[in-house]
C-alpha cells in the first residue's frame, strides 16, 4: 500500500499483536475512499491501541486515557468539516472513557471509534479490561473479576449510536469493508474490535476468538434498533456475532446548531473581530 | 461612601426578591445612576432568606457597604434581621402586617389598602415598596412604569401590567406631595453605560477575543457564563456545549483549540478538579486555552452559593509535573472585559492553559461600567507557520529560545499537526531519549520564564506609607475604597492590587514593594494564598494575613475595622 | 408514620417538589420492612434529590456529585452485611456519575439506587438532564439539546442490573413497594422515579407524565432479561411504563472473593493485628 | 563506592533482562550480599532497549552507581551502548557473534559451542552469562542452581530445567579452573534479610498496618502495590478492587474508610489529578484516608516508564480550598514500610488525607532491607466515640481545641453518622450559617497547626559546615553516598533529609536548618518544588537547586559531579 499518510515510525507492538492487523486494515479503508491526510485527525488515548496514530502520517491528537471522544468532541465543533477517527482500546474506551462513550453516542456525534479489543489492559501488563470474562484472572483478580462482562455493542446501541459493528483482526477483510462503511457514515460509528494480545491475555487468543466469532447471517436488518439490540445480547464466552448490527440515518450532532452550519468555526475563526460582541451590549444598557 | 445610598431588599427565596432588584437596577441605571448590586442567596429555590444590595451613586461604585440606608423587607423576618444595620437617618419600608409589633420612627408601613385592588395579593409587595422608595428618592415615576413596560410586556398579560402601573401611580399619587427626599448627589445618565455582573463581563471579553468553542458542566456561579455564549452562539457563531462531565469539558476545549477555534471552558473549583489531568496535557501539548474558574466556598462542595477566594494555590499548582501557565484575576468587573480577551492572546501567544480567576461575589455582582471600547481589544493568534510545499508533519514542538514553535490547524493548512500528551519530539511522536526530553521540557520552562518577565508590576495606590495592603480580585474594590476613607482618616496605608497571580515577575514585585517595611494581604480566604505564593517565588515577606472564609464578600467596612486593627488603632 | 428515622431537619425542596413523594415512599418502605437506622447507609450525590437523605435520621455519607455509586461500593466493601442505598438526580447519576452507573451494575454490587428523573439539573437552575427529550430547550441549549435522551432502565439492563424498574411520584403506592423490594433485592437494583421538578421543568410536568405513564402489563416477564430490554425501548416522549422491568437472582459483587465473606472487614479490622503481615516476608527472603 | 560492584544486564525487551536480574538478585542475595537493583525499561513489551544495573555489597546500600564493572550484554547493541561506563579494570561478558568487531581486553566472549546442545539458542544468553559471571565471581555454582531449581521448577519442564542447570555446570567446568577473580569484600549470610522494591515495602507497610480496602486503577509506577494487596487479599481479608477510574478508585475507599475500614487508594500522578476533587472531600468531611503516589515523568502521561519527583507542589495544593492533609516521603526501602504504616495512624489521627509520595525510581528499585520489625508497628486509630445509650445522631464534626473530633461506624456502634461535602454543622447536617461556617473551618484548620508542631526537624547529616544540600525520596540515597565520598575528598558538605513535606514544621525546620549560609536542592524536578514549598512556609531561603528531569534516576556519580559544580571545583 503506497498511500500518502504512510509514516516512517515503526508501531512498537509485539510481533503478532493483534493491533498490526487494525493498522494495515485501516490504511487499506483510507486509501480505498480516498481520503486526503489533512482531512482527517484521529484523536487518540493511552494505550498500546491509542497508540496506532504515531505508526500514520496524519494529523493526530494523542490525549488522555480515557479521554479520545471528548477530543473528537471538540475536534468536530471547531471544524465540522473534518473526518473524526478515535482510536483506543477497551480499557480506555469502555472503563476510564465509559462516560463518554454514553454521551458521545447519545450525541450521534460524527466520529469513528474504533476500539481493539482485547479484554485486558495491554499497555499496563494485563489486568482485566471490562470486557473480560467474570472468570478471568490476574494478578489483581486472583479470583476472576466476578463482573458481567460489559458488551460495547449493547451499551453503545442502547445509548443511540447509529452504526454499531464488531470485527475480528482474523478477518481483515471483514475488518476493512466495515472500517469503510464506518467512516463514511454520518454518525456515531463504533468498531469493537478483537483483536487479540498476545502477551497478556492467554485465554482470549487468535485460536480462542476464531472458534467464537462468526459473520452475522445475512437476515439480520441492520436498520432495526431492537433486531441489533437482541443480535448484541449474545453470550461473549460461546460466540461472537461480527459484521454490522446496526445502522440508521440520524440527525448528527451539531444539526440543531446554527453555528455548526457551512463553513467551519475554525475557518470563521481567522475572520472574527472584537466588533462582534457590540451587538450584546444594548442588553446591558438602560 | 458619602456620595452614595444603600439600599437592601430582603425576603424568602421566590418572593421575588432578585426581580425587584432587576428592576430597580435597570430604573436607577436609565436615572443615570452608578450602580453596584450584591446578593445573598441560600442554595435552594423557596423559603430561606435572601437578601440584595443595591449601592448607587453619581461616581463609579466597585464595593457594597454594609450600612443600609433603605431597607425593603419583603416579610418580618427580613424586617428584623436587617433592621440592626439599618442607619440611625436610614429609613425602612415594609407592609403594614409585616412591622405590627415594631415601634421605630425609621419604619415607613404601606397599609394594604393603598393600590388598585388587582393588587391586594402579596405578589405586589415588591413593586409597592420599590414605588414607595422611589417616590421617597424623587424619582421619575415614568422611568420606573417604562422600564416595566419593557421588561414585562412580553412576559405578562396585559391585565397584570396595568395593574402594575396602578400600582405605581396609586402608590405615588397616595405620598408623593409631601414625600419626597432629596439626594445630595445628582444623576448623570449615560445611554451606553451598561450594568453587568462579573460573568457578563468574561462572556463579552470571551466573545470579543473572537471565541469558537465553549464547552462545560453547569456549576454555581460559573453558569452564567454558559448561558451568556449558549445565548448568543447560534448568532455569532459560538457552539456552545454542555457536556457529560467537566473531563469532557476541558478536553473537549483542547480538541477544538488544536483544531483552531478559540476555546475556553469554565466552572468552579470542584469542575477544575475534575480537569487536573486536562490541564497537564495542555502544557505539554501546549494547546492554547482559557479556563474560568469561578471561585466559591470550599473545600469540596463547601457552600455552594457563597464565595471565597481559596483555589489560587491549588490553580498555581494544579496537575503533576511543571509547565508554565498563566493565572489572571481581573480586580473589577471592567478588567473582566479586557483581561478576558486578553487572556485568549496570551493563551495563544504561549500557547499554554490560562485562567481567568473569578469568584462568587464578582459573579454575582452587578455594576455599571462605561461601554467597552473595542478599540482597546486586538485579536493576536500568535506564531502561526507558514505554508510548505505540500502534506508535510509540523515541526510542532521546535526547540527555540523563547520556547514558542509555530502552530498550524488541521486541514486549514497542508500541515500536518501531532499533538500528544507523552513526552515527545519535534514532530510530536512519543519519545523517552534522554535528550530530546531534556529540550523539550526546558523548551516549555522557558516560556514560563519570559513569560513572567513579561507581565506587568501590581499597580501602588496611596504610596508613600510604611504598611501595604495587597489584593485581588473582589477584594479590590473593597479594599480600595476602604483604603481611601482610612486615608482621609489621617493615617497612611498603601494598598497593592495583582492582576497577574502567577507566574509572578520577582524583579519588578521586590522593587515596587521594596519601600514597604510590612506588608499585609486582605484575601477571601483562610491561609492567605497570595502572600504564600509571594513568600515562594519572591523576597517578598508578608507580616500578615486578614482572611474571610464566611462565604460572604468583604463589604467597605469589614476591610475598614480590619484596617484600625491592622494599625493597632 | 412515626419511625425511628424520623428527622429533625425539612426539606428544602420546593413545595410541590416530587421528591417529596420520594422522601416519604422511602420513610414507608424502610418502616414497613422494620429496617434498623443503624442498619443502613445512605450514599448520596449532589442535587435536589440528593439532599433527601438530610431529612432521615441515619447514617449519611453525602457525597459528591456524580459519585455516590463508588462512595456506595466503598461502604460494601468494608461492611458487605449494610444496607445501602444510592439516592441522588438524574444529572448526578447519568451525567457526571455515568461511567460508575455501568460498572457499579455490572459487579451486581448490592446498592438500591434510588434515581431522580426529572428530566433536568433542579438544584442548578433548569439546565437539560441526560433524561431530558432532543426538544428541550434550556438557557444552555436554545435550540434545543439535539441528543438522544438517555434511557437509564435500558443501560441499566444493558450493563447488568439484576433489578430494573421505574415509578412515578405520582403513583406513590406502586413507588413504595417497588422500594420495599428494591432493598430486599440481593444485587445491583435500580428504581428510575420521575419526580417533576416544578421549578425549572416547565414540560415534563406531573400532568405531563400521569397522561404518559402507565403500569407494565400483567403478562411482562420479568424474569426475561431480553424482555425488560425489549421493554425498555419505549419512546419516553410518547409512553412510559412504570412498575419491575426486571429482577434476576445473580452472584452480587463479592461473592468471588474470601475476603468479603462472613464477618465484615470493618468488624474485622478492630482485631487486626502488625503480625498478619509477618507471613509474607518469606516470600521475598532467599 | 569501593566496597560494592555494579553488575549492568542489557539487552532488548522481551530478550529476559528483568529474568536474569530476577535470578542473579537472588543469587546474591542467598550468598549474603546486600543488594541494590535499578531497572531502565522502555514503555513496550518487546523491542527497544532496557538494562538493569545490580550493585552488589557486604553493606547496605541505597543508591545505583552509573560505572560499570561487569556489564552482561545479551546484544551487540547493548555491549556498545554500555562499553563506555565499564571500568578500565570492569569485564564484558558477551557471546562470541556479538561481540566481532570490537577489539577489548576487557570483553570476555563464550564461544556458541559450549554448553549443553539444548541450549545452543539465544534463549540461554542469560543463564550462559549470569554463569560467566559467577564463575568468575568465585560464587557457590550450587546456590546458582539451587535457586534455579526454586524458582522454575513450578514454571518449566523438567527437560528446560536440567538443560538451565547442565548450562551452569558446563560453563562452570570449562571456565572455572584459572579464572576466579577474588572479591576484596565478604559476604554475610543472614537468611531473614529481604530484597524488596519500594511498592512491596508500601504494601507490606500498609499490611502490617491493618489496611481492610484498597481500590484503585492500574497506572505505572504504582501497579505493583495493588498487585501485592490482591495477592494476598483472599488470604489476610483485604478486599482489593480494580475499579473503572481514578475517581472511583478514591470515592470508594473514602466510602470504606467512613465504613470503618483502614483504607487506601494509589496511582501516578495523572490517577491523583482525577482524585482531586475527592481529596478536597476528604477534607471537608474529615475522613481518613491514605494516598499512594508513585511518581512518574510528568506533565500528563509523560513517559510512562520513567521517574520524576515533580508532583510535590501539586498534591500539597491539591483540590480547592485550604483544608489539612499530609505528606511522606519515605527515604528509602525501609522507611517504605515504616512510615506507609505510620501514615494510617496520622490519617485516623487527624482524621485527613495522607500521602504516601514515592517515584518510579523507588518503585522499580529492589533493594536488601533487614526483615522488618514488628514491633516498631503500632495501631492507633484516633478518637473513637464512646457508645450511647440509644441510636442518636452522633456530632462527628464537634468542635474541638485542637480539631480532632470523635469518630464512630455504622452498624459497628449505636451512634448514626452523617458525613457531608457541603460546609456542615457539627452533626453532619449542610449549613451556610456564617458562625458554622467559621467555626468548622477553623477547627478544621487547627489540626492543620497541631499536625505541623508534631512533626520532627530534618534529620541533618555531616555538620557542621557551611553547605548544605536538602533532598527527598529517591535522591537521599545517592546524595548520602554522594556526600559521603565528597567529604572523605576534603570538603565540607551536610545533607538535610526530609520525610515528611507538608505541612512543614517551621519552627524546627528554621531551626536546625539556621546554620547553613547555603542551601541547595537535589530534587529529580526542575523547579525545586521542595526549596519552593519551604521558601512559602519557612524563612528558609535556596541558594540554588540541582535537577533533573530526563526521567532517570540520580546516580552517585551524577550528584558527585554536581556537588564539585557547587564548590566551584
Ligand atoms: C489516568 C490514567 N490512568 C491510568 C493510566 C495507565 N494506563 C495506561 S494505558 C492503560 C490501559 C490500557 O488498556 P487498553 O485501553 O485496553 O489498551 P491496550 O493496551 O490493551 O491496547 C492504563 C490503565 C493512565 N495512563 N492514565
Ligand atoms: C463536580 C461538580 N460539577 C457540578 C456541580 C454543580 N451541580 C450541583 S447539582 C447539579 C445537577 C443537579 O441535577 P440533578 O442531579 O438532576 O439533581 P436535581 O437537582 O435535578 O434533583 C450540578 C450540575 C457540582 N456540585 N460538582
Ligand atoms: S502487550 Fe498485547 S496489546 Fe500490547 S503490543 Fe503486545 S500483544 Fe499487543
Ligand atoms: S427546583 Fe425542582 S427539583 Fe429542586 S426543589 Fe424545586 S421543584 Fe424540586
Ligand atoms: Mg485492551
Ligand atoms: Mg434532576
Amino acid at each position: 500500500m503506497n498511500c500518502e499518510y504512510e509514516s516512517a515510525f515503526v508501531p512498537q507492538w509485539c510481533p503478532g499483536c493483534g493491533n498490526f492487523v487494525t493498522l494495515d486494515c485501516l490504511q487499506t479503508a483510507l486509501c480505498n475512499l480516498n481520503i486526503k491526510a489533512r482531512d482527517f485527525v484521529i484523536a487518540a488515548g493511552i494505550g498500546q491501541a491509542a497508540k496506532l496514530g504515531f505508526s500514520l502520517k496524519c494529523n493526530l491528537l494523542a490525549g488522555l486515557h480515557g479521554r479520545a471522544l471528548p477530543l473528537a468532541m471538540g475536534l468536530k465543533m471547531a471544524n465540522h468539516q473534518l473526518k473524526v477517527l478515535a482510536i483506543s482500546g477497551d480499557g480506555c474506551f469502555y472503563a476510564e472513557g465509559g462516560n463518554h462513550l454514553l454521551h458521545t453516542a447519545r450525541r450521534n456525534l460524527d466520529v469513528t471509534m474504533l476500539a481493539s479489543d482485547n479484554r485486558v489492559f495491554g499497555l499496563t501488563k494485563g489486568q482485566a479490561a471490562p470486557t473480560a470474562a467474570a472468570t478471568f484472572t490476574t494478578k489483581v483478580h486472583p479470583e476472576g473479576t466476578g463482573a458481567k462482562p460489559l458488551e460495547p455493542t449493547l451499551i453503545a446501541l442502547s445509548a443511540g449510536a447509529t452504526f454499531v459493528a464488531k470485527a475480528f483482526t482474523g478477518n481483515p477483510e471483514e475488518l476493512t469493508s466495515l472500517m469503510e462503511k464506518a467512516i463514511q457514515h454520518k454518525g456515531f460509528a463504533l468498531i469493537d474490535i478483537l483483536a487479540p494480545c498476545i502477551s497478556f491475555n492467554k485465554v482470549n487468543t487468535f485460536a480462542w476468538f476464531k472458534k467464537r466469532v462468526h459473520s452475522i447471517s445475512a437476515d439480520h436488518d441492520q436498520n432495526n434498533l431492537a433486531a441489533a439490540i437482541e443480535l448484541a445480547q449474545f453470550d461473549p464466552e460461546v460466540t461472537i456475532p461480527t459484521g454490522l448490527y446496526y445502522q440508521a440515518k440520524k440527525p448528527v450532532y451539531g444539526r440543531n446548531k446554527k453555528a455548526l452550519q457551512g463553513e467551519s468555526i475554525a475557518i470563521r475563526t481567522q475572520n472574527y473581530k472584537p466588533e462582534r460582541v457590540k451587538g450584546l451590549f444594548a442588553n446591558y444598557q438602560s | 461612601m458619602s456620595n452614595s445610598r444603600n439600599i437592601v431588599i430582603a425576603g424568602a427565596a421566590g418572593q421575588g426578591v432578585d426581580s425587584a432588584v432587576a428592576l430597580a437596577g435597570k430604573v436607577l441605571l436609565k436615572a443615570g445612576f452608578q450602580l453596584f448590586i450584591t446578593a445573598d442567596y441560600q442554595s435552594r429555590v423557596r423559603g430561606g432568606h435572601n437578601f440584595m444590595r443595591i449601592r448607587f451613586s453619581d461616581q463609579p461604585l466597585l464595593a457594597a457597604v454594609t450600612s443600609i440606608d433603605y431597607l425593603l423587607a419583603l416579610n418580618e423576618e427580613s424586617l428584623l434581621l436587617h433592621l440592626p444595620d439599618l442607619k440611625n437617618d436610614g429609613l425602612a419600608f415594609v407592609m403594614a402586617a409585616d412591622a405590627t409589633n415594631l415601634k421605630d420612627q425609621r419604619i415607613i408601613t404601606l397599609p394594604a389598602t393603598v393600590g388598585p385592588k388587582a393588587a391586594q395579593g402579596t405578589t405586589f409587595t415588591g413593586i409597592k415598596l420599590l414605588s414607595l422608595l422611589f417616590v421617597k428618592l424623587g424619582l421619575s415615576m415614568a422611568i420606573f412604569k417604562q422600564t416595566i413596560e419593557r421588561e414585562f410586556s412580553q412576559k405578562i398579560s396585559q391585565a397584570l401590567l396595568k395593574t402594575n402601573l396602578d400600582t405605581i401611580s396609586e402608590i405615588a399619587t397616595f405620598f408623593a406631595p409631601d414625600f419626597p427626599q432629596v439626594l445630595d448627589f445628582a444623576a448623570k445618565p449615560e445611554p451606553r453605560r451598561m450594568l453587568v455582573n462579573g460573568n457578563e463581563s468574561i462572556a463579552l471579553g470571551m466573545i470579543a477575543a473572537g471565541i469558537g468553542v465553549y464547552t462545560a458542566y453547569p456549576m454555581t456561579p460559573s453558569t452564567s457564563v454558559l448561558n451568556v455564549l449558549a445565548g448568543c452562539g447560534p448568532q455569532l457563531g459560538i457552539a456552545v456545549e454542555q457536556v457529560e462531565d467537566e473531563i469532557a469539558a476541558l478536553n473537549a476545549a483542547l480538541g477544538a483549540s488544536y483544531a483552531g477555534a478559540r476555546a475556553a471552558t469554565g466552572s468552579s473549583g470542584a469542575g477544575i478538579c475534575l480537569m487536573a489531568e486536562a490541564i497537564g496535557m495542555a502544557g505539554i501539548c501546549e494547546i492554547p486555552i482559557v479556563i474560568f474558574d469561578a471561585q466559591r466556598s470550599s473545600p469540596a462542595t463547601g457552600m455552594a452559593t457563597r464565595t471565597e477566594q481559596a483555589d489560587l494555590l491549588f490553580v498555581a499548582h494544579v496537575s503533576h509535573g511543571d509547565f508554565p501557565r498563566l493565572i489572571i484575576a481581573p480586580a473589577n468587573h471592567t478588567e473582566s472585559f479586557y483581561l478576558s480577551a486578553e487572556a485568549f492572546n496570551l493563551a495563544d501567544k504561549w500557547q499554554i492553559p490560562v485562567f481567568i480567576l473569578s469568584d462568587q461575589a464578582q459573579a454575582s455582582a452587578d455594576c455599571s461600567v462605561e461601554e467597552f471600547d473595542l478599540e482597546k481589544v486586538s485579536i493576536d493568534r500568535g506564531v502561526i507557520a507558514a505554508e510548505p510545499q505540500s502534506n508535510e508533519m509540523l515541526r510542532r514542538y521546535e526547540v527555540t529560545e523563547n520556547g514558542i514553535s509555530a502552530r498550524a490547524f488541521p486541514q486549514l493548512s497542508q500541515w500536518l499537526i501531532s499533538s500528544d500528551s507523552h513526552e515527545h519530539n519535534e514532530i510530536g511522536q512519543v519519545s523517552d531519549d534522554i535528550d530530546n526530553r531534556n529540550r523539550q521540557h526546558q523548551k516549555r520552562m522557558r516560556k514560563l520564564k519570559y513569560l513572567a518577565a513579561s507581565l506587568p508590576a501590581p499597580e501602588i495606590i496611596g504610596a508613600p506609607a510604611d504598611k501595604l495592603i495587597i489584593c485581588w480580585g473582589s477584594t479590590v474594590g473593597p479594599v480600595l475604597e476602604a483604603a481611601e476613607i482610612f486615608r482621609a482618616q489621617g493615617n497612611q496605608l498603601a494598598v497593592a492590587i495583582f492582576q497577574y497571580l502567577y507566574p509572578l515577575n520577582r524583579e519588578r514585585i521586590e522593587k515596587v514593594l521594596a519601600p514597604f517595611n510590612n506588608i499585609y494581604t486582605i484575601e477571601g480566604n483562610y491561609s492567605g494564598q497570595l502572600g504564600k505564593l509571594l513568600q515562594m517565588e519572591t523576597s517578598v515577606r508578608i507580616t500578615g494575613h486578614i482572611g474571610k472564609t464566611d462565604g460572604r464578600l468583604f463589604t467597605v467596612e469589614d476591610v475598614l475595622q480590619n484596617f484600625s486593627k491592622l494599625v493597632g488603632g
